[in-house]
């Protein structure tokens, strides 16, 4: 079993495997397109794997990894607890692994990436300043029980811990999804009606999705819109004044920070920092 | 009128629509207002459009859960072809109707041809749609489309939004082909019975072709609609919206066996499920607690509708 | 031509002849290839060689629509109906764009109840066809193919659903058709009906045509000689059996709303029939004493009892057997062997602790196969690749199994061919001289009475009264059961 | 061998499944390491188990879509019940596989007492189910988990990997449930003509409730396993995995209308879809078109069957 190891051909080039939360998110997207692009310039060949918000999936895939003796590993976790098998598998298997974007239990070898909670938390922060302080504020979920939408929940909360004239009229989740929080907004407005003085949207795509809802009811004006992630589409929308902000978490330099890692840890140098924060920027109109 | 209603086999759901009104009318005043009752009719518009479509194939028997990926791929072609400043709109509307049908002949003739189980066939080409929808937005939203584009999610004319017009307009031809023409006739017949149905002369092949064909057709129109609604090109729009349209259908009365259903019942199967999502918003309920009472009033809704057939009896 | 079903021959060279306004009766045993030489001239199914003329024209090649298109119909031996579609909807089913141009659903149904009443047939043409008895669908059927207005129409046992009231109506049919020059060609398990409709008949014996013969040339002895190959003597086997104590005491029964007031005693060692037009609620009576439904009021008592079965399982245990009118629906699992279907419900037999002992199941699969002379090519067999009559047996193993005290039989020869029927005949005999009870349900009056110890009427879910065999003629049954 | 292997009603996709193989083996050499062939077993694993249980419902003529939610329900369970320091593991598995089997019950109970299409009826404990495993674990994965659940998940026993062991046992007991007891004998006789079981004494509605009790049981062992693995409890698990499981039950041949199916075909389903999955990923295809290929070797396979199937007679 372990005599075919050694038996493999020498490669000239290192090789990464590249296990990533979700390929049909444009944040996370963007992230294996700068892996990808440090990837060329380093001569090194990735092995990107989708793993479709499954954990289950995400630890098969570092199984298989690791059953093809891959130099490094990096790590999109689908999960804080779920994904945390997969690190330790690596690291039992002597394949150094980084974690991006987001952090599992157990402490890989580096991690690279940014708060889930703090963009929450600094997304809300804003609605309160928009706000004074007070008000009533709606906020869309991700998809329960996920990572992100738990972390970023946690931030949310803070603020309304400090803020107690704050107000949470309502919150549901909208699945990550702007069709699915485009009808919960609709709903909402039939419920609340003048009452809404702000939203924050877990993701951007649920909060371009209310802010289509709101804009066809004509109440867009009166209401406050901030989301996270600073996708393309997100940008746009603040630049053309609809969306009031995002909070753009740097995608490029999560994946060139992180293949940076990954490749130095697989040539078994000493790296100074093993916990590289990003941090967010706040996207909004001059 | 009485009479009628107690004739119609789904005076069951019917009722139990009925039912739902009033409790959530009793829970919140907002609920019965001419506003939230155009919202409802505008959010259900997608998921309508798409059980209408596939009430043709489960009644002819087969089943069809590329649904929701073949949503996606039309909205994706739909966006493309109306990026700001390309084709006319209705070149993009035409293509992308095309393509959905050609889709779903797709679908059609592998069931045809090859007497691989729909279920199969189906759930291959909802994951082939997917992949597809994916590589032609190359996995991002496809945004800045033709302002004409949005006006069919968000415009109105004469006062009732576009959305809504399309719902109705699917909905009589629908109900028109299944119950006034012979086509409708022979999906039922070969629902029915397809042997019989084949030794009577009917064509079977090219019917139960036909009715994929429509599948695609309509779920084509919901993808438009979705791209006009929010306003963007989705590759992962879409996802899980089978299961929704085929429970409507199912809900509305149509046999899983085939040979028997509605495009009414259907229609009162998506306003059902529509009305639920609708009511529990608006009361507020968790987002936990959603999901367990929507199950349970879906299962509970279909008992009674049980238990009514009998009665009737 | 010739015809095989993956590489074992069906039908080997056969001839056959029709003439204008000939009606030809094709007879033979269940399996010989009937059905097969209608479907291949109808081209559901395509011949390996030969060829078939019509009016100077070779008509194989062609499709199922085409063939109907030159004027050729058929009534399937399985009823070919949409259950959900109306009588005239499925009267009309893929012609609705013929020759004339596109037929409204008004105009369909117009043309339907003009046929209909042409033939006085009190059918109502908008129902749908699920809601009417087996034998209207019957009659449906017949009708969808006399209004092709076909010149030939193939009949495949079109009387096999029909009792005695219908049977007038097809006379009457027959002739009509055969007035207006159309060709026949049917095929009957009915001896009676070969002779009083046909003018030719035409024996197949394992896919080999026999001969063709005028029926006034031949009597119904040699016909079944040549079908089967040897003599059939007393077709309806007698013997005389001590009548012992009561099985089965049906008193005042009945079910709201399906029948009621029944009552009738069946004793060790004799048959007791049940006699009634299609429809008069016989097999529902049969199913409430089985546990198949309830019953509501009234009382059974069985060996001495009182008996009210919540399910067909507490019958068997309680020593009864049921045969189902419909052996499709309510006998086989078409997919399964005939040793899964010979001991299906009876498996607590063949068991221990759950797992099945597959030795002691093939043994008295195949014991039982034997003494019913099952013709089969090994108990592994699946079921559906029987012919009709030894599906019939197998069922018959099945029941036998179970050792009954009683049984009930709801049209236990119903689509079986004579030699099959002959069996059945002296099994039933067999079992009375065992001391069994047998209740009897058929709609064949001849065989119900040559059968039965005493028959018991049943009109419309009513009892009508009980005949001694020696007040029992056709005559007197048909009167008590038209008694409105 | 030659003469059972052609006789099987596998034969089809056991050689797609070799031909699948020679196909990755020759295009990586990674393919073919014992590594990757235990792998590709410990992976397959949960949907194997999923898939046995259901093979029972969709030969007995039913479906069962709550298969992902039940498995989520069981996941939390068993991980609130193995919070370190708290019950002893065979406690917790124990009424872990309980609750599976009470769930299961519910989903019988309600098919067979109130005829609801089996299809609504899951349809609806699905959604219901989802929000329970919300519910009880506050929407949050549930971890700190007894050392001795994590070693069901990764443990290994005598070298052989314990999710393996687990595979393996369930196989052997649904292959001798279904061919070598009166229970598999009578579950085939329900899918095959359920009134001809019932006229001829068998117990159908008895019948039909166990196999969705199965169907739970066999969810849960599944949730159990996937727990340990992941060493968490996760409310959102098992999202879509019905879909997997119904797949691989008819890939490996049993019938969509029920009456006839094999143990040893779901198998072969479930290690067809395992070893695309991974096939797929070791030799590096990008991810949107692994949905395309993995979609189009599914119809393949079961297109090729088919003409197999037919060539055999
Ligand atoms: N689909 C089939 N596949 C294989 N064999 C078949 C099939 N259908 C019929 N057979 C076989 O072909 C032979 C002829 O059958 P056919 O139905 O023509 O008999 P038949 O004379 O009409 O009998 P019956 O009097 O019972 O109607 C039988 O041995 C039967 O088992
Ligand atoms: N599918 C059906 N739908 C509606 N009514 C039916 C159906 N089948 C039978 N009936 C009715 O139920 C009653 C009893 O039918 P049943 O079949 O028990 O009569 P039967 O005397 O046994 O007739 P047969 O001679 O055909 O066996 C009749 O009035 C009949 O018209
Ligand atoms: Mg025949
Ligand atoms: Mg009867």
């Amino acid at each position: 079993l372990v005599g075919s190891a050694c038996s493999e051909k020498k490669k000239d080039h290192l090789v990464i495997g590249v296990s990533m939360l979700s390929m049909q998110n444009e944040f996370i997207q963007q992230v294996a397109d700068a892996l990808e692009k440090s990837a060329k310039t380093a001569n090194v060949e990735l092995i990107v794997v989708d793993a479709e918000r499954s954990s289950l999936k995400q630890v098969e895939q570092v199984e298989s990894f690791i059953s093809q003796q891959v130099d490094a590993i990096i790590l999109n976790p689908c999960e804080f607890e779920a994904s945390s098998p997969a690190v330790e598998k690596a690291q039992k298997a002597g394949i150094p692994i980084v974690n991006v974007n987001s952090s599992t239990k157990s402490k890989p070898d580096a991690f690279v990436g940014s708060d889930d909670a703090e963009s929450a938390n600094m997304a809300m922060e804003l609605i309160a300043k928009h706000l004074n302080g007070k008000g009533n504020v709606l906020m869309i979920q991700g998809y329960m029980g996920q990572a992100a939408q738990l972390d970023r929940e946690r931030g949310a909360k803070a603020v309304f811990a400090k803020y107690p004239g704050l107000k949470l009229l309502a919150s549901q989740t909208g699945e990550w999804d702007r069709a699915k929080s485009m009808s919960l907004m609709e709903n909402w407005i039939q419920s609340f009606g003048d009452q809404i003085q702000a939203v924050f949207a877990q993701n951007d795509e649920m909060g371009l999705g209310a802010l289509q809802a709101l804009m066809d009811a004509k109440k867009k004006a009166q209401v406050y819109v901030v989301s996270v992630d600073g996708i393309q589409d997100a940008r746009k929308s603040v630049e053309q004044g609809n969306l009031d902000a995002t909070l753009i978490q740097n995608a490029e330099k999560q994946g060139s920070e992180s293949l940076r890692m990954a490749v130095e840890l697989a040539q078994k140098k000493k790296i100074k920092e093993s916990n590289i924060l990003i941090p967010f920027e706040i996207f909004q109109k001059k | 009128m009485k009479n009628l209603f107690l004739k119609s086999p789904t005076g069951g759901i019917f009722i139990a629509l009925v039912l739902v009104c009033l409790l959530f009318g009793s829970l919140t005043s907002r609920f019965f207002t001419p506003m939230n009752m155009s919202v409802i009719l505008n959010q259900v518009s997608v998921n309508a459009i798409l059980a209408f479509g596939v009430t043709f194939v489960i009644i002819a028997g087969g089943i069809d859960l590329s649904l929701g990926s073949l949503l996606a791929v039309s909205g994706v072609i739909v966006a493309l072809l109306s990026q700001e400043g390309s084709y006319a709109l209705w070149i993009g509307l035409l293509l992308t109707l095309l393509a959905g049908m050609a889709m779903g002949a797709f679908n059609g003739a592998l069931v045809v041809l090859t007497k691989v189980p729909p279920f199969i066939v189906t759930l291959g080409t909802m994951t082939i749609g997917r992949g597809v929808a994916l590589l032609l937005s190359k996995g991002r939203p496809i945004s800045d489309l033709n302002e004409s584009l949005n006006f069919l999610g968000s415009g109105d004319i004469l006062g009732i939004p576009v959305p809504i017009i399309f719902l109705i307009i699917s909905f009589v031809f629908c109900q028109m082909l299944l119950t006034k023409t012979v086509f409708g006739r022979y999906v039922k017949a070969i629902g029915g019975n397809e042997m019989a149905a084949f030794v009577a002369g009917v064509r079977v092949n090219r019917i139960k072709l036909w009715v994929y064909v429509i599948s695609g057709l309509f779920a084509a129109l919901a993808g438009i609609l979705l791209t006009a609604r929010i306003n963007t090109g989705q590759p992962n729009a879409g996802l899980g919206f089978e299961l929704d349209a085929i429970a409507a259908v199912i809900i509305g009365g149509t046999s899983t066996r085939g040979g028997k259903g509605t495009i009414t019942g259907t229609l009162l199967g998506v306003l059902f499920i529509g009305v639920i999502n609708n009511g529990l918003d608006l009361i507020n309920v968790s987002a936990y607690w959603q999901q367990v009472i929507m199950g349970g009033i879906i299962i509970l809704a279909v008992v009674l509708d049980g238990l009514y057939q009998k009665m009737k009896k | 031509m010739s015809f095989s079903y993956s590489g074992s021959p069906i039908l080997r060279s056969v001839n056959l002849r029709l003439e204008k306004a000939e009606i030809h009766a094709l007879v033979g045993e269940n399996g010989a290839g009937k059905s097969s030489l209608f479907k291949s001239i109808m081209g559901i199914i395509s011949p390996s060689d030969g060829e078939i003329i019509f009016f100077d024209q070779r008509i194989h090649g062609l499709s199922v629509r085409e063939i109907l298109g030159k004027g050729i119909s058929m009534i399937h031996q399985e009823l070919m109906l949409i259950p959900e579609l109306s009588v005239a909807e499925n009267i009309y089913l893929g012609r609705e764009n013929s020759a004339g141009g596109h037929m409204s659903l008004a105009a369909i149904q117009r043309s339907v109840q003009a046929l209909f009443d042409r033939f006085g047939l009190d059918i109502p043409v908008d129902v749908k066809v699920k809601e009417l008895s087996i034998a209207r669908q019957q009659i449906v059927e017949i009708m969808r193919s006399v209004s092709q207005e076909a010149k030939l129409i193939l009949m495949d046992e079109p009387t096999s659903s029909l009792t005695d009231g219908e049977i007038q109506f097809f006379t009457r049919l027959i002739r009509d058709l055969k007035e207006a020059g159309v060709g026949i060609l049917f095929t009957s398990h009915k001896m009676e009906e070969i002779f009083e409709f046909a003018d030719v008949v035409s024996v197949l014996r394992d896919g080999e045509m026999i001969g063709t013969y005028r029926t006034n040339e031949i009597d119904a002895h040699v016909l079944v000689e040549k079908m089967v190959g040897r003599e059939l003597k007393d077709f309806y086997p007698k013997a005389d059996v001590e009548v012992g104590e009561p099985i089965l005491d049906v008193e005042n029964v009945g079910l709201s709303g399906v029948f009621q007031g029944i009552n009738f005693q069946v004793r060790a060692g004799e048959v007791l029939g049940l006699a009634g037009l299609v429809g008069a609620g016989r097999t529902d009576i049969g199913q409430s004493i089985f546990g198949i439904r309830p019953y509501t009021s009234g009382e059974i008592r069985y060996l001495g009892k009182r008996f009210e079965a919540k399910h067909p399982s507490e019958a068997l245990e309680a020593g009864m057997a049921y045969l189902g009118e419909d052996r499709k629906e309510l006998g086989i699992i078409p997919e399964m062997s005939i040793r899964e279907n010979m001991t299906l419900g009876l498996m607590r037999m063949f068991q221990k602790m759950q797992a099945i002992l597959f030795q002691a199941e093939k043994k008295a699969t195949e014991d039982n196969s034997d003494a019913l002379r099952i013709r089969m090519a090994h108990s592994g067999q699946k079921i559906q690749e029987l012919s009709g009559g030894n599906q019939q047996k197998v069922l018959f193993g099945r029941m036998l199994l179970n050792m009954p005290n009683l049984l009930i039989l709801d049209e236990p020869t119903r689509g079986i061919d004579v030699v099959s029927k002959f069996d059945i005949y002296s099994l039933i005999l067999e079992l009375k001289k065992a001391g069994k009870g047998i209740l009897l349900i058929s709609s064949d009056m001849t065989e119900l009475l040559e059968m039965s110890d005493r028959v018991v009427v049943i009109s419309k879910g009513s009892q009508r009264g009980e005949l001694s065999k020696q007040e029992a003629s056709p005559a007197r049954v048909l009167q008590l059961a038209l008694h409105a």
